[in-house]
């Protein structure tokens, strides 16, 4: 029944409360001892027995008073007024349970984020000042003591992408002994990095470092490699997700299969490969992406493939020494139990056909970087010669474009980190096989990291023409004479201060990184979120890049924001390390915040049935009441505030404690104005 | 409320741990100034928001409530700011028939990355209640609430005498 | 807990701002009011016999054993007696939604009071054309004579006194009246405890779904409608074919009385053990079981209730947090 | 039938009279219903804005005011003209964008009792309307005379694609929308580089070499292509390629040929109009060789021009982006 009438209980339990000046960021607004006066008096009546103001509450010196009052005064709840609880909250919680209280009796209330610092009359500050204080301290009084819940951690881990950051955190993970499933969308491992030919600065072959690392993870006992999959569902909770994994049908079956690459030689069908040769080389229907793909089993793309077009052709089925072709395999359907998930995706390249006046897509010989890496690799379509769009001439002018969508408020605004160093490395390999000239366009030179300076006053030694200018159009349409056939670049030359027209044979667009398309979906699939354009949000920008703000999901690489090799491979590590961490304790504490049922209030009405996107809702038939798994539960309490029976409760943020904490907020049950003495 | 001419509303905020007090917290680090008037509680989640909470602020003293989340799609508990979002529909259309005024509860959806968002939405909020007056649940003109003194009720000017015969 | 000196304990009951259906109910529990009868000396039932309030006050303090009281505070008369008979009364029950809740009398808490005099006195069905409206007060020749001033807001009983317990219901179901009486009599024959003060008796401890024999699926609610707008499967759950039936969050005891018959329930046993506002329930299950994400197909949804303060707070606006519309105790 | 309000602009009556004669021929055909706007005045064309920008504005927005006043239902805006459609777009655009002209402007109207709530009305030009509205299949059904082996080129001037405020158009720098009309018409179309830079606008009276030198270019990069004809959609463009050709020869000593027209002209060629009705004569730069060769009704063959180089064998090209229609995608789009 709605009881009105009756004043407040008297309030048995002993609160601290402790306000921090935090140097002057808090006491500079906020007149912190006389807030500690406030509460030591006007909250008496509400149970308040010590109130201390202290220069330092998070330094040892701080947490010693608290610990010294629990133990001398014997307190049974604490309040400490200072930073944001995202920042101390544990550390108050150790402090009180190092002198035996639970630490969940612990409330801490923001006066600095959300008082000090935002606000600028001193007397607002201090009067929100105690009416936090006091909301914090009518909360605590609703206070339960919790024990957190343990959950055993698998040891298992899923690495998403085989890019060269997936590699490295798998690698990591599986040489400490413990299982890794690598699962990447395309037929072979490797990633971007796979289609480079030289890496900057250098200049070491792309595959001749990466191959090895490959085959390490192809060969590892404690890998299952799962190339041509995809993840389509993820349930549970960290140290216990289960993930549904579809294995695309590869029609080859890959435990006959011996790589041999007869199938590809004698299928008929040639297809453009839009995806590892970025369009600029074949592949045959039945395929393996490179040479030195992993797993080396080949593909059937059945979109291209006769048979599945009009039932004739098998010439690959008819070759194969092993008859390993089976055309009617099917998708499986594979569910893996792990702990860990590592998201390694990767990026997608910046589309250059959207910068409509630098023509590419319409001007034969403008080609994009990625088109230039395979341009330059000798496992290329053209064996390593840089030649125009006619597979023959050899360019005697080459213009190099760098930023091309990014730092750009039209389509990305990020500088992707790579595109400078990236289109030195052209202008150097373009030196070296034809000797052309080459002009480097560029608005800002970023080569920060070791050894990426140098190598770019190596460029300038070997002649590289710079233009420190937007490039405003390619073109064709020539206008004065030495133009005729030649690709014209309209550049503002800023520091020659005047327009140039510079005439050129071949243009290549160093087009900048962006997240992959489908980052949104992927980051919904696994429950963490991304950032406006599209890029995984990481738990902290500066102090957490790896970890997410899903317990037990970790990102690496570039899906976290562009970035080049070597980061991508330390963050990989860093991923695996946390990873291992992890793993190491075996067990994990869950925070207590969780909803629970009241059996007996519970009418069975299943209003709260559908309301939880963890399944943590199970409905009894038999007893028609609802039960709450407490380990799939992640707390936040939606079901708790739908219950029109009030049958479901939350700890830690039940109620009551809100309640409490409004009529603290608006100051109801302040005892009146002490009598001066 | 001090009792100088300018009034000076009390509100209260409610804010989900992952987003929107992500959000409070990143205007304060960005020292991004906005009024005093607003005091946040944090839950875990907008869906943790209960109508009880609204009705329990307003009829205890708050002139204004503002309910904030993270953005639809972007809950860190995947889709539960969607039930905090049909929940507020009802609860203004409910005040509705209690006389508040609609505008006295907003939603606002503010992301952990956007401080200066929450600091100016909160001091917009803030002046569209100070336009509203205060809303002082109960209370009128001293009068205690809900009852107490019974009120000189004469509806009736003049007295039976001067009805015609 | 005994009666004074041997004799029968004292009964008494009285109603305030009601309907005096809690009365009617109480005789609904047919041959059981001779227990009443055998086990208690009535002595004040305006309904039923004729007592002074001047008898009353001439009782002394606690000599009524057991007083229930229905109807809701509207003036200060209902004021008056309450406090006497609190003061009189050993166990004071709010007995029925009008002292529990403030009930369908509450529901003038919409509307300030001079509104209410209007409408009673100069409307449509009151032919008033000379304004003449009830004084409170009036000189006549033998001396002043007045009848109750009416507050702005109607008050649930516990609002003005202590209150020992509650039993919901509009009206309290005649078999939950008898099981209270028969409560009462082993507390005297020393046979059971009372329950502890403050607890509702009379009533269940879950909500009405608890006894429904409706069947029940997962609730995803695409649009409201009136009872009578649709043809309705006897089986299935009301909530689920669109009907806002408050079931769910109103506390069990009737044997979904209504909802058997084909009804919605409408709430009048009031919310469930522990909760502070029944309407808040109401708004937060409806709401979040409606099956949209999109501000405008939520609106048009909600359009099926025209009324939401009207069906959440039916027979609770009294009792609720906010207690009042606005313009009721604004004005006042 | 699509009905819209129309804007004809000055240039129509006078010097772009066969826009107009072979506007009026087509719009039947095609279902295209045009109301002119009643006492509609002119729109400062490039200068009148150069000079003071509220009298301007004022001037443009008398006949927003006068068509929202006749809108009755529909509240599209038909200009033909580039200038006057950029006009018109602008003066609607920057008075929502900056209330305050909006307030200077209505203080202007309010003497002719007008007034305009900035944002009623929406602004499009001609080829918009028939690409997306009227829509290029009804053309392909009108088509009588398709005008195989005419070689044009497509010009649309640098006004009506910048600045595209609602983006209307597929693409800032190369629009495509002319070159589907004209291909829906059977022509054979030049993939034209030049076709959004500018023509020279008003400067031959104020900088004549600039313009020759603007005018060169765009004739000169056509010739090269052996284009039969340009087609154009803005009066100040046709005239300045038109009326200046002779001049620019004498200027740089050239002897180009290049005749101008609108593109309403061909259209009305392919629905197997008589040239005589859709202005064909009043052009100064005689399109008579072009009409032989689409009047003729089997031209005569003609050895293969030198096409712009785009195919190589080597290596195969890009595909081109899938075409957008005008609302351009926020993400690029990869094509499935």
């Amino acid at each position: 029944m709605t009881k009105h009438n009756g004043s407040k209980p008297e309030v048995q339990e002993r609160i601290g409360v402790y306000v921090c000046h935090c140097g002057t960021n808090i006491a500079g607004t906020v007149d912190v001892v006389q807030v500690a006066e406030w509460a030591a008096s006007r909250l008496k009546t509400r149970g308040v027995v010590i109130a201390r103001d202290y220069k330092f509450m998070c330094s040892s010196l701080g947490q010693e008073l608290i610990e010294k009052d629990i133990k001398e005064l014997g307190l049974t709840r604490v309040v400490v007024a200072a930073c944001s609880p995202h920042l101390h909250e544990k550390t108050f919680r150790t402090a009180c349970a190092r002198a035996g209280l639970n630490p969940f009796l612990c409330e801490m209330v923001s006066i600095r984020e959300q008082v000090s610092w935002v606000h600028t009359d001193k007397e607002a500050a201090t009067i929100k000042s105690q009416a936090a204080v006091s909301g914090g301290v009518e909360r605590v009084i609703h206070h339960e003591a919790l024990e957190p819940l343990t959950v055993p951690i698998n040891p298992a881990t899923l690495v998403v992408g085989g890019g060269i950051a997936g590699i490295q955190a798998t690698l990591e993970i599986a040489d400490a002994g413990h299982h890794v499933y690598m699962v990447e969308r395309e037929p072979s491992i490797g990633g971007h990095m796979a289609q480079f030919d030289k890496t900057f600065p250098t200049l070491d072959c792309a595959a001749c470092i990466l191959t090895p690392k490959m085959v390490d993870v192809g060969g590892h006992p404690n890998v299952t490699l799962m190339t041509w999959s995809e993840v389509e569902k993820v349930e549970g909770y960290v140290g216990n997700f289960s993930v549904t994994v579809r294995k695309k049908a590869r029609h080859v079956k890959t435990e006959d299969c011996t790589g041999c690459g007869i199938c590809q030689e004698k299928c008929p069908k040639k297809v453009i490969d839009e995806i590892y040769e970025a369009g600029l080389g074949y592949r045959k229907a039945i395929y393996t992406p490179f040479p030195q793909a992993v797993p080396r089993f080949p593909v059937m793309d059945v979109d291209n493939c006769i048979y599945f077009e009009k039932g004739t052709c098998k010439a690959c089925e008819k070759f194969c020494p092993t008859n390993a072709i089976n055309f009617d395999q099917q998708d499986e359907i594979v569910t893996l139990e792990v702990g860990n998930i590592i998201l390694a995706t990767g990026y997608d390249i910046f589309d250059a056909r959207r910068v409509s006046n630098y023509g590419y897509g319409r001007l034969a010989n403008v080609f994009t970087s990625l088109e230039m890496e395979r341009l330059t690799n000798a496992a290329g379509p053209t064996n390593g010669n840089i030649v125009l769009r006619d597979g023959k001439t050899v360019p005697e002018a080459v213009g190099i474009i760098h930023c091309v969508g990014s730092r750009d408020r039209n389509f990305n605004n990020h500088c992707s980190v790579i595109c400078c160093m990236q289109s030195l490395k052209f202008a150097h390999m373009v030196h070296e096989r034809t000797g052309a000239i080459v002009y480097n366009f560029y608005i800002d030179m970023r080569t920060p990291f070791k050894d990426y300076d140098e190598f770019y006053q190596r460029v300038m030694e070997e002649g590289t023409l710079f233009v420190r200018g937007k490039v405003a159009e390619v073109t064709d349409a020539t206008r004065l004479p030495g133009e005729e056939g030649k690709l014209i670049i309209q550049v503002e030359d800023t520091l020659a201060g005047k327009q140039r027209r510079i005439p050129v044979d071949m243009v290549v667009l160093s087009v900048g990184l962006q997240p992959r398309q489908d980052s949104n979906e992927t980051a919904k699939l696994f429950g963490i979120s991304c950032s406006a354009n599209g890029w995984f949000i990481e738990k902290h920008p500066k102090l957490d890049p790896v970890a997410t703000m899903t317990e037990g999901i970790y990102i690496a690489g570039c899906a976290q924001g562009p970035k080049d090799i070597p980061a991508s491979v330390s963050q990989g590590a860093a991923a695996a390390a946390r990873v291992l961490g992890k793993i190491e304790q075996k067990e994990m504490a869950l925070e207590p915040v969780r909803a629970s049922v009241i059996e007996e209030k519970c009418s069975g009405c299943r209003i709260c049935n559908d309301l939880c996107p963890f399944n943590a809702i199970t409905f009894h038939e038999d007893r028609m009441v609802t039960e709450i798994n407490a380990a799939l539960c992640q707390g936040c309490g939606t079901c708790v505030a739908a219950c029109p029976a009030g049958a479901i409760y939350g700890t830690g943020f039940n109620n009551e404690q809100v309640l409490a904490q409004i009529e603290g907020l608006l100051l109801l049950n302040v005892g009146d104005e002490p009598v001066p003495a | 409320m001090n009792n100088n001419e300018i009034f000076e509303p009390t509100i209260i905020g409610f804010t989900c741990n992952w987003c929107s007090y992500r959000a409070a917290d990143l205007a304060g680090t960005a020292r991004i100034k906005y009024p005093p008037n607003i005091r946040l509680i944090r839950l875990m989640c907008s869906g943790r928001l209960d109508p009880t909470f609204v009705f329990k602020a307003l009829a205890s003293g708050a002139d204004g409530v503002m309910i904030t989340g993270c953005h639809p799609g972007e809950c860190h508990y995947l889709e539960q700011n969607y039930k905090a979002l049909r929940r507020f529909h009802l609860i203004r259309r409910t005040l509705k028939g209690f006389g508040v005024e609609p505008g006295r509860v907003k939603l606002v959806w503010a992301s952990a990355a956007e401080g200066a968002k929450f600091a100016s939405e909160t001091a917009v909020f803030i002046e569209e209640i100070r336009a509203l007056g205060p809303l002082h649940w109960g209370k009128s003109n001293g009068y205690t609430p809900f009852g107490g003194k019974p009120p000189e009720f004469e509806p009736a000017p003049e007295s039976p005498e001067e009805v015609p015969a | 807990m005994t009666a004074p000196n041997g004799k029968k304990p004292k009964f008494a009951m009285y109603w305030a701002a009601s309907c005096g259906g809690c009365e009617i109910a109480v005789l609904n529990i047919h041959e059981k009011i001779l227990d009443v009868d055998a086990n208690f000396e009535v002595v004040f039932w305006p309904v039923a016999m004729d007592a002074k309030y001047k008898d009353v006050e001439a009782m002394e303090d606690g000599s009524i054993l057991l007083t229930l009281f229905n109807g809701g505070i509207r003036n200060d008369e209902n004021e008056h007696i309450a406090r006497l008979l609190r003061r009189k009364s050993q166990i004071l029950v709010a007995f029925g939604s009008c002292a529990c809740e403030g009930c369908i009398p509450g529901l003038a808490n919409f509307s300030p009071a001079g509104e209410i005099v209007h409408t009673a006195f100069n409307t449509v069905s009151t032919d008033n054309p000379h304004q003449i409206y009830p004084r409170t007060s009036f000189d006549v020749p033998e001396g002043e004579i007045t009848i109750p001033k009416i507050y702005p807001t109607l008050r649930t009983l516990d609002q003005v006194v202590d209150v020992d317990y509650y039993m919901p219901g509009c009206p309290p179901e005649s078999h939950q009246i008898a099981a209270v009486i028969d409560l009462v009599i082993q507390v005297l024959q020393g046979k059971a405890e009372l329950p502890p003060k403050g607890a509702t008796i009379g009533a269940g401890d879950s909500t009405v779904c608890d006894e429904c024999t409706r069947k029940r699926n997962v609730k995803t609610i695409k649009s409201f409608h009136r009872i009578y707008d649709l043809d309705i499967d006897p089986e299935l759950c009301l909530l689920e074919q669109g009907i806002p039936c408050n079931g769910p969050a109103t506390r069990s005891g009737c044997n979904a009385r209504c909802v058997s018959a084909g009804a919605q329930c409408i709430g009048c046993y009031g919310p469930a053990e522990g909760v502070v506002d029944y309407g808040a329930r109401l708004i937060a299950a409806f709401a979040s079981v409606i099956d949209s994400n999109d501000p405008e197909e939520i609106e048009a949804i909600l359009d099926g209730i025209p009324d939401p303060a009207g069906q959440f707070y039916r027979f609770n606006l009294a009792g609720s947090l906010l207690k009042a519309a606005k313009p009721a105790w604004e004005k006042a | 039938m699509a009905k819209y309000l129309f804007y004809p602009g000055c240039s129509m009556e006078s010097s772009a009279k066969a826009y107009s004669d072979s506007l009026m021929a087509v719009a039947g055909p095609i279902g295209l219903e045009l109301e002119e706007v009643e006492d509609w005045n002119c729109c400062g064309a490039t200068e009148y804005l150069g000079i003071s920008l509220t009298p301007a504005y004022a001037l443009i927005s008398r006949n927003l005011a006068l068509a929202s006043k006749q809108a009755n239902g529909n509240r599209t805006v038909v200009a033909p003209c580039s200038a006057c459609y950029l006009n018109l777009a602008k003066a609607d655009y920057y008075m929502q964008e900056q209330p305050k002209l909006g307030v200077m402007v209505n203080e202007a109207l309010k003497a002719g009792g007008l007034s305009y709530k900035p944002g009623t009305l929406s602004i499009r030009h001609l080829l918009d309307v028939m690409v997306y509205d009227i829509g290029l299949d009804t053309i392909k059904s009108k088509v009588v005379r398709p005008l195989t082996g005419l070689r044009v080129a497509p010009y649309l001037g640098c006004m009506v694609p910048r600045p595209d405020y609602e983006n209307r158009w597929s693409d800032h720098e190369y629009p495509i929308e002319l070159d589907l009309l004209l291909n829906a018409l059977g022509a054979e179309v030049i993939d034209f580089p030049l076709k959004t830079h500018c023509c020279g606008g008003h400067m031959p009276h104020i900088g004549p070499d600039t313009a020759f030198e603007l005018i060169r270019r765009l004739i000169s990069s056509a010739a090269t292509y052996e284009t039969d004809i340009m087609a154009t959609l803005c009066p100040m463009c046709q005239m300045n390629l038109d009326a200046y050709q002779g001049e620019t020869n004498r200027h740089f000593g050239t002897n180009y040929h290049m005749p101008v027209v609108f593109f309403t002209q061909l259209m009305g060629l392919a629905f197997g109009l008589d040239p005589k009705d859709i202005g064909f004569g009043s052009e100064l730069v005689s399109a008579r060789k072009a009409l032989n060769k689409v009047g003729l009704e089997a031209p005569e063959l003609v050895e293969a021009a030198p096409a712009r180089p785009r195919k190589a064998e080597g290596l195969p090209m890009p595909r081109p982006l899938p075409t957008r229609g005008p609302q351009r995608a926020k993400k690029d789009e990869v094509a499935k």
